[in-house]
């Protein structure tokens, strides 16, 4: 079939194929369900990898196509609603990240217990979503895959995991499906008002190209659509399910949740919300630019003061994320290929850091940092890797936060106006607050003397953890040694919505 | 002029299901409430539409129903009287909130 | 209205519905509660007289008074205890009462009042529809006939006999 | 006199032969051959459903006062198919102890009622709607009594009567001040007669026929015997109220306003659609947040997907039709997946509470799944169908276009939200909390299993495949003359 | 091209972090201290033939016109801002690029050396995190060297976060000890806090002149300004509010007040480590940034007042607390502080203004040539200052006295440090401080007179030290512990090539190789500065001599004399209690914790309180569903009539 000449296609595929494994295993095989699950994984790294060379021969051959294997085909015509595929810059990267968590998440879920199996379901299941929401350009596809992400995060918290996690799963859900629901009304508006001659459509790039939307309408749907995607992202004030939801969330669905699923929401806002709707973007950016403005500083000073280390995380997380909207409202080119880069770094790292964490927490049976201390000593392994998190996280070039960071904030810069570089200033001090909150917990976890005799028996990572932290660490070093090699794939994506905001909006052209 | 007393009988009909405790009152005056309704549409065939028998063959079969609906409400309220041993409205509130 | 007599009667069977309709639902013995439902349902048959619809009139009596008030007293007696049956009612229902029936009415009546063909309408000598053209039309297809109703009333009601049956059975 | 005018309604008739025979066998087969009753009604009605997939002719009969066109008919199959897995699932409860003497009975009003709702789905005519109104009505309140050694079950049957007798009171009432106005009880008469858009009258009239009927349909406020008597029915009677009863007064209530007041929409009754549908989604997730017996939850839960139903009708377009349409067929099945399961642990453990699931999944895991499934659907979450209909009953009313109903929808969408989070108070009771005294691991009939099957299937595969919509949007386009009429 | 090979000298030391880090676990202890050591060697040769075929090559276009032109011998795009604005990451040689390659591929290969016999115990076995150690060293050593090597205002941004990191991690190398944890991240944050200002002078600085790239800046800086020409913010141009931020960013890491509290802490770290990075190398990258921004500096005078006020406040400011400090590494520390004061204040009493930049950058040049000679003699005194504490196990001079006897190279390596840095000829410290106070002079008087007043600070301290160290009274040898001794050769041998150094690294025609524009800069001994210098030098160490030679009782009796004045002092003039304040007082318990408080409470509490409203809303209106039949049907009614009646009134009115 003319549908599976397409390789985007098999993102969905794969994860479904997986799915269907894991649910003819065994409840008990969990050597086949392991076998199963990694296969899936693998799978889709192989795919993830193949799908960046292609990209770049397409790219390499003169396509310069705003999106690139793109193909469409009919499913609900009434409504005209497609499965439209197609990537561009930002999307592939988007993809190779997804990917490698995903691995890496098999990995770090390694022992789960109990109910293997489920967990592995759910987990793919999620992992659809989140493929399928970076493939799909048509707005239907791309907000069913984006709920179906969302929900399995209910029960994989609720099942799996610790702490207060039956108010946190709910409180997660409640709140990521209540952005989804302006965002639901968000999209149907565009839908409605998507073409000047009734030819309505979901495609995102031809809603773009008719750019029909009125003015009026913009307003109103611009914020739903910001703040529906915002909250995936976040944003102040919608942020609070993050730390509850972390803290509680199993190692490898925060890793997959703050790596992945918060990438949702940055990249909603850009394909969504700016592209199709520069006029309210740029009429309503300041809003929005303060509140992400205060995310910054306000999760890294939040951060400070925690004492559970999933808590100084998801706040940190905050904090970054924040940084992700915060740079796509700056429109131009480089602070949004500095969001995207910061998408990929922070995915990578806080996956790592949560990987890690749920690691010594497997191990010791508590994340207060005030009863520990002198990890490094005991699991070397696991410290070096959290310094090289914490590193990754305060900017340490040679690592992926200090490209992604810089070039926000240099892009940022580039903006005329005084309120946005005051913004910018301000935003940029948050790396020494970032500074401030990791060292502190790296000083009080791994450093110093050991706080309780019953951590001195403790082992340091087995294989598998270490192939899933490796695996992570690698790719966080590995961004920050050749950004330029993400920056080519991903800067000329943002031509297009550049363009398109160029018309009411002083942008720089670069 | 022929549907005010329709009116006022719809009006008692509300009343008494609303303040009776007897269930049979209430039926009671849930025929009254279907009546008068009986009353307007034959009024109102034959004050306006008096060329054709609509209003009229309408009340017929409205009577017919309510005379099933009474049986069936008849039945059901003996029945709990069975279990209740009284016909008291204020019996059957054990379902609620 | 032409004519006196007719007033008369039609003020006679007004009255009656109104006053027996007040008498049913504030009565205290439910037994007179019947009774002067029956009453009020034939002061209503008399309407339909007055109309010239006399088969209606007829099945009115027959169906209603004769049958669903026979009914009644037979749900009764089943269920009373002579003489027991006194039943106090709270003020505060029956102001609710009051006042729902009233708002009904009054919302009705504005409406119906301000429909204007409604006013100026008169009791026009109607053509008297003999009982041979009911009974055609009740079982005719074509506009104006009621085939279709009377079958599906029949279905109706054999339902409701099946539900009465399944209810009224001790087991 | 052309009596060939009934074989326009093969439906009807096809189902009133399947009453006879269950009627039939019932009156004459021998006592030993009475246990197989439901199956056998089953197998017939099985049969009578793949029959009407059958397309009929289109057209009317009777003068006008019957219509039958492709939309009718998809609607029937769809009430057909929900019939049929109500009846699957009530196989091993008709056979039950309590019930058995009765069961035939069951099934013939079973069957008699839904007549009724054909009737009510294909009237173009008031008296012929009404008679089909209380058809699909009357025996129902049978139908709940049918408990007998329940107490719940007396209850339910009475408030159930008595709202019924009150409500088509006030249905009469209003359809009295509608011929009052027209002078004729024929829908295309209706239309063109009905244009005064100042009329108090007129307006009453749309507000006693919505109130009536949106007993039916148990719209906030006249919603409040929902929950009592879905909790003191039958499981099977209260799967059949909630879905199969509310489907049909919905398509009903679509014809009516649309043809009949379609001229008013824009003036009267959409206001009033508004109000109604914001109180009817809003107080039924209220109330439904706080139930602890799971049948009364899903009466509340199903008061609030009325609202979602409504929500398809007050677009009053093409593309409201069919999402109405469609919901209501996701909605069978998700509503009845939810009650199969609620059936069958109810049948063997008489538990129905929220925290009589605690930790569900670890004894009955498919029992679980199915739940659960429904829930989301219900929920409205991909990849389950109840996602599709629900985005659609929204794009519906949105197509309309005016500010108003963006924020009738963006309150709809919150209440979405909290609906979500009793229907996952469900699936965490199943899959995350844990009690000492769980349910036993249960085994289920094999027709509830079928059932359950049926119905996790549609639920999973409804919205993936979009020819039943795309089917669903064909049929209501050929319906869209209704929609010109009033307009 | 001739520099080729100059890819090496960053390659190897990160090849060798990497490999130390990863694979150096599994070697031996000592072989990694070894192979470590060795290839620090072969950078050293590397950066030596880099530098001296740099200055002494023939190639063509090395020098035209008598200006010795920068050679960009590699220069890859690493990261694209936007078109204009790339990162590349190269390197860049010019004079005091290649200056700087040899001064810390010199000490950084010492340093191996030495750390051969200090982080081992006394029986020669390695201390545990031996791989570490060396590992981080060549971490430092690439960063370093790629800092001074940048060809770009950003790569030099990136490799200062660099050393800021393995500054961090070698500080915390005892990562066991609280205060080195604390020491650490103190460092890190003070120095980040800098680095932010950097990045905003960075962005203001790239926003106006479109380039990151060094060259095209200094081409012609009047043009690179052009464009923020008129351009002000606050009553001050952007460029010297660029400029301030970018020279703030210097001052972090060169510890200039008040950015300097966290380099005493810093001495937590291995001694060597205080030697290679806290004495010699890292602390004057802020130095050498001005440096290389210096054409610009002179463009914009009010950015170099500041550095000049700075400079000159924390050069009196740490002599004096200098002259108190009882930890030998902390006394240590403080003239290091001092020193770098110098260098920074020197750069910037350089000028254009008078005779054009290159008369007027004696200061430049002298600035660097002090750097030159401090880093050697600052790095033998930190190394001699390690081998004592490897010998007494301590910091504490009160635990050390009459050393002389028993560690007679050592005493004698540190004396001649102590010469070099008072500034007593023929020791380097001479010639290089004694440019500085000329070019001084030369700006006014009154620096002139400060900074020989430092000068003299500088000497009493040192030989302070040195006489508490070595002399004062007689040692005591606790029991149980071996008499402290010299240390094996692979210790000496640093101190004596070092003391060497220091002896005749006076001598190099400095103003040949390093000057602001390239030209060679003939240098006049300005005999009457010379002289007052040397005196002020030799009247700073006859007072320590007078205190400090032989035990008495004066030192205690100015102690009480000047109780406050001491106390001050020795508390650094609060101004860690200051910061402490200002940190954990105010950002700690009245920003962070307030937030989090807020975040806990407000915003949460406003989603738990929707859905408590929800619940109790729930709750409330239980009472319609009352159970009674009638109620309900009075809702009903009342429900219809209700839309009834407000639609009546809504559409007829």
């Amino acid at each position: 079939m003319e549908i599976f000449s397409n390789i985007l296609i098999y993102f969905v595929i794969v994860p479904l194929l997986t799915l269907a494994g894991l649910a003819l295993c065994r409840n008990k095989g969990i050597g086949a369900i392991r076998t199963v699950a990694v296969t899936g994984a693998s799978a889709l790294m192989i795919l993830a990898i193949t799908l960046v060379v292609m990209f770049l021969q397409e790219r390499g051959a003169g396509n310069d196509a705003e999106m690139i294997l793109t193909a469409s085909w009919t499913w609900y015509a009434p409504l005209n609603i497609k499965l439209a595929l197609g990537v561009d810059g930002v999307s592939v990267v988007m993809i190779l990240l997804s990917a490698f968590i995903v691995f890496a998440g098999v990995f770090a879920s390694w022992k789960m217990d109990p109910l293997p199996k489920q967990f592995f379901l759910w987990f793919f299941l999620l992992s659809t979503g989140v493929f399928g929401f970076f493939i799909s350009i048509d707005l239907f596809t791309m907000f069913m895959f984006y709920e179906v992400a969302l929900i399995p995060m209910y029960l994989l918290i609720g099942v799996w995991g610790s702490g207060n996690k039956n108010y946190s799963a709910m409180k997660l859900t409640l709140m990521l499906m209540g952005g989804s629901a302006f965002l639901m009304l968000g999209i149907l508006g565009i839908y409605f008002h998507s073409s000047a001659d009734g030819n309505l459509t979901m495609n995102v790039l031809e809603i773009a190209h008719n750019n029909a939307i009125p003015e009026n309408w913009q307003l109103f749907l611009f914020p739903m659509t910001f703040v529906g995607f915002g909250v995936l992202g976040a944003m102040f004030p919608f942020h609070t399910w993050s730390p509850d939801g972390h803290a509680s969330a199993p190692t490898a669905v925060s890793m997959l949740h703050a790596g992945v699923l918060m990438k949702l929401g940055g990249y909603g806002c850009f394909r969504i919300a700016i592209y199709l709707m520069p006029f309210a973007a740029s009429e309503l950016s300041w809003i929005f630019l303060t509140l992400t403005g205060i995310s910054i500083v306000y999760g890294a000073f939040s951060a400070c003061v925690q004492t559970d280390l999933k808590y100084i995380n998801a706040y940190s997380s905050v904090s970054h994320c924040g940084m992700v909207l915060f740079a796509i409202l700056m429109f131009n080119q480089t602070a949004m290929t500095g969001a995207v880069l910061q998408m990929l770094s922070h995915g990578l790292m806080t996956a790592l850091f949560f990987a890690l964490i749920g690691m010594i927490y497997g191990r010791t049976h508590t994340r207060d940092i005030r009863d520990m201390g002198g990890m490094m000593q005991i699991m070397p392994f696991l410290g070096v890797g959290y310094v090289i998190a914490g590193l990754a996280s305060l900017g340490l070039p040679g690592l992926s936060g200090f490209v992604a960071e810089m070039t926000i904030f240099i892009g940022s810069y580039e903006n005329a106006d005084v309120f946005r570089r005051v913004l910018t200033i301000l935003g940029t001090s948050s790396i020494v607050i970032t500074a401030v909150y990791i060292l502190r917990v790296v000083g009080k976890l791994l450093f110093g003397a050991v706080q309780n005799e019953h951590h001195k028996q403790l082992t340091d990572a087995n294989w598998f953890e270490r192939l899933s932290t490796t695996t992570l660490m690698l790719s966080v070093a590995i961004i920050g040694c050749f950004p330029n090699f993400f920056v080519d794939i991903i800067r000329d994506s943002f031509l297009p919505v550049v363009k398109a905001l160029g018309e009411f909006f002083p942008v720089v052209i670069q | 002029m022929y549907l005010i007393p329709s009116l006022i009988m719809f009006g008692c009909g509300v009343y008494g299901f609303i303040t009776r405790k007897n269930m049979i009152a209430i039926l009671i005056s849930l025929e009254l409430m279907l009546n008068s309704v009986d009353i307007n549409f034959v009024v109102f065939n034959r004050f306006l539409y008096p060329e054709q028998l609509d209003g009229m063959f309408f009340a017929l079969f409205a009577i017919a129903i309510a005379a099933a609906e009474t049986a069936v409400a008849i039945a059901i309220i003996i029945n709990v009287y069975r279990v209740a041993k009284k016909v008291d409205i204020s019996e059957i509130t054990k379902l609620k909130f | 209205m032409d004519s006196v007599g007719n007033m008369i009667i039609y003020a006679i069977a007004a009255i009656a519905i109104i006053a027996c309709s007040i008498l049913a639902v504030t009565t205290k013995k439910i037994l007179r509660s019947a009774t002067y439902l029956l009453f009020a349902l034939l002061a209503t048959a008399m309407f339909y007289f007055q109309m010239d619809y006399e088969f209606l009139g007829a099945v009115q009596i027959a169906v209603y008074a004769g049958g669903i008030v026979v009914l009644f007293v037979f749900a009764i007696m089943l269920t009373h205890k002579p003489g027991k049956d006194a039943e106090p009612l709270t003020s505060h229902k029956r102001w609710l009462g009051i006042g729902a029936a009233v708002a009904g009415a009054v919302v009705c009546a504005v409406a119906l009042f301000s429909y204007g063909k409604f006013c100026c309408a008169k009791l026009l000598p109607g053509a008297n529809f003999d009982i041979k053209e009911i009974g055609t039309a009740l079982l005719d297809t074509d506009k104006f006939g009621y085939l279709l109703p009377f079958e599906a009333i029949s279905i109706l009601l054999l339902a409701c006999i099946i539900g009465g049956v399944v209810i009224a059975r001790r087991r | 006199m052309d009596y060939s005018q009934f074989l326009i309604m093969p439906q009807e008739i096809g189902l009133l032969v399947v009453f006879l025979l269950v009627f039939i066998y019932d009156t004459f087969m021998p006592d030993r051959c009475q246990k197989a009753l439901p199956t056998f009604t089953t197998a017939l009605f099985g049969l009578y459903t793949v029959f009407s997939f059958f397309p009929v002719h289109s057209g009317m009969a009777f003068a006008g006062m019957f219509e039958s066109s492709d939309a009718t008919w998809a609607m029937k199959a769809i009430l057909n198919v929900g019939m049929l897995l109500v009846l699957l699932q009530s196989i091993k409860w008709a056979n039950s102890e309590f019930v058995a003497v009765r069961r035939g009975e069951f099934y013939e009003l079973l069957l008699l009622t839904l007549f009724g709702m054909f009737l009510m789905v294909s009237a173009r005519n008031m008296l012929l709607f009404y008679i089909g109104l209380e058809t699909a009505s009357l025996p129902l309140a049978a139908l709940a009594a049918f408990e007998k050694h329940h107490y719940e079950s007396h209850e339910a049957a009475a408030k159930y009567m008595f709202t019924a007798i009150f409500s088509s009171a006030i249905l009469l009432l209003g359809m009295s001040f509608v011929y009052g106005l027209a002078g004729s009880f024929d829908y295309m008469t209706l239309a063109s007669a009905l244009s005064d858009k100042h009329s108090a009258l007129l307006i009453a009239a749309v507000a006693f026929v919505i109130a009536g009927v949106g007993f039916k349909l148990s719209l906030v406020p006249f919603h409040l015997w929902t929950a009592d008597v879905y909790q003191g029915a039958p499981t099977a009677v209260t799967s059949y109220l909630s879905v199969i009863s509310k489907g049909s007064a919905a398509f009903a209530f679509l014809v009516i306003l649309v043809q009949v007041f379609g001229t008013v929409y824009a003036e009267v009754w959409k206001w009033m659609l508004y109000a109604i549908i914001i109180l009817t989604i809003t107080i039924g997730n209220l109330f439904a947040v706080r139930q602890r017996n799971l049948k009364r939850f899903l009466a509340f839960s199903s008061i609030s997907q009325a609202g979602y139903i409504m929500l398809g009708i007050v677009g009053a377009n093409v593309l409201g039709m069919t999402s109405m349409m469609y919901y209501i067929l996701v909605y069978i099945f998700s509503n009845l997946g939810a009650f199969a399961v609620i059936a069958v642990i109810e049948r063997q453990t008489d538990k129905v509470t929220i925290d009589d699931y605690n930790g569900l999944f670890k004894t009955n895991p498919w029992l679980a799944f199915t739940m659960m499934i429904a829930m989301f659907s219900l929920a409205g979450i991909p990849p389950f169908a109840g996602f599709f209909s629900k985005f659609f009953v929204f794009a519906g009313a949105l197509k309309t276009g005016d500010t108003a109903i963006y924020i009738l929808v963006l309150i709809a969408l919150i209440n979405t939200i909290i609906s979500l989070y009793y229907y996952l108070l469900v699936v965490k009771a199943m899959f995350i909390r844990q009690d000492e005294c769980t349910i036993p691991t249960l085994k289920s009939h094999w027709s509830e299993k079928t059932g359950m099957i049926l119905c996790a299937l549609g639920i999973i595969f409804i919205g993936l495949v979009s020819c039943i919509y795309t089917f669903l949007n064909g049929v209501s386009e050929n319906s869209s003359a209704l929609f010109n009429i009033g307009m | 091209m001739a520099f080729d090979f100059s890819i090496l000298v960053l390659a190897i030391p990160l090849f060798m972090f990497l490999f130390l880090g990863l694979v150096g676990v599994k070697m031996g202890k000592k072989i990694t201290g070894v192979v470590g050591t060795i290839a620090m060697g072969v950078t050293l040769f590397i950066c030596y033939s880099i530098a001296l075929t740099y200055f002494f090559g023939t190639d063509q276009g090395q020098v035209v016109n008598g200006v010795r032109q920068s050679i960009l011998a590699y220069d890859w795009n690493w990261l694209t801002f936007t078109d204009k604005l790339v990162v590349k990451l190269g390197i860049l040689l010019d004079p005091i690029s290649a200056m700087m390659l040899i001064v810390i591929s010199t000490i950084s290969f010492l340093v191996h050396l030495f750390s051969l016999g200090y982080m081992s115990d006394e029986y020669g076995k390695p201390e545990k995190g031996f791989q570490r150690y060396y590992s981080f060293l060549a971490l430092f050593t690439f960063s370093m060297l790629g800092l001074v090597v940048a060809t770009n205002i950003f790569q030099m941004f990136i490799f200062f976060e660099m050393v800021g990191v393995s500054s961090y991690l070698l500080i915390g190398f005892y990562y066991t000890s609280p205060a080195a944890i604390h020491a650490s991240k103190k460092a890190f944050i003070v120095t980040r806090l800098a680095d932010l200002f950097f990045l905003v002078g960075i962005m203001i600085l790239s926003y106006y002149t479109d380039t990151f790239d060094f060259n095209a800046l200094m081409a012609s800086p009047e043009s690179a300004l052009s464009s923020a020409h008129g351009q002000t913010f606050m009553g001050c141009s952007v460029m010297a509010w660029a400029l301030t931020f970018i020279f703030i960013g210097g001052a972090g890491k060169s510890a200039m007040y008040p950015l300097h509290i966290w380099l005493p802490d810093a001495m937590e770290g291995p001694t060597p480590v205080s030697a290679l990075i806290h004495a010699a190398t890292m602390v004057v990258a802020g130095v050498f940034l001005v440096a290389r921004l210096f054409p610009l500096y002179v463009l914009e005078q009010g950015a170099m007042n500041i550095v000049l006020v700075v400079g000159a406040f924390t050069a009196l400011y740490a002599a004096a607390i200098a002259c108190v400090q009882s930890d030998i590494k902390r006394a240590l520390a403080f003239s290091t502080i001092s020193q770098i004061a110098y260098m920074m204040t020197a750069l910037a009493v350089s000028s254009n203004v008078g005779e054009g930049i290159h008369e007027g950058g004696l200061g430049y040049m002298a600035s660097m040539f002090h750097l030159f000679t401090h880093a050697m003699f600052k790095a033998l005194l930190f190394l001699c200052a390690g081998a004592i504490i490897h010998a007494v196990h301590s910091n504490e001079n009160s635990h050390m006295h009459g050393l002389h006897k028993y560690m007679p190279i050592t005493s004698i390596a540190f004396l001649i440090g102590c010469l070099a840095i008072a500034g007593i000829p023929p020791f380097a410290g001479f010639f290089s401080k004694d440019e500085i106070l000329v070019a001084c002079y030369e700006k006014s008087p009154l620096w002139g007179v400060w900074m020989a007043i430092v000068a003299g600070m500088t000497a009493f301290y040192m030989f302070r030290i040195y006489y508490l160290i070595f002399h004062w009274k007689k040692h005591e040898v606790k029991e149980g512990h071996h008499a402290p001794h010299d240390m094996q050769w692979t210790m000496t041998l640093p101190l004596i090539i070092l003391a060497v150094i220091s002896c005749v690294a006076g001598l190099i025609p400095f103003g040949n190789f390093v000057t602001v524009d390239g030209k060679a800069l003939e240098t006049h001994t300005n005999w009457p500065v010379a002289i007052s210098s040397v005196c002020i030098a030799l009247v700073g160490i006859g007072l320590a001599t007078k205190m400090y030679y032989k035990e008495n009782k004066l030192p205690a009796q100015l102690k009480s004399k000047f109780n406050g004045l001491w106390t001050a002092a020795y508390n650094r003039f609060y101004m860690d209690e200051l910061y402490q304040f200002i940190t954990h007082k105010i950002i700690f318990q009245k920003v962070c914790k307030p937030i989090a408080w807020f975040d806990r409470h407000i915003i949460d509490g406003t989603m738990n309180l929707l859905a408590d409203m929800t619940t109790s809303a729930s709750f409330a209106i239980r009472k319609l569903q009352s159970g009674s039949i009638q109620s309900y049907v009075l809702v009903y009614f009342l429900g219809a009539i209700l839309l009834a009646a407000v639609t009546m009134v809504i559409v007829l009115i």
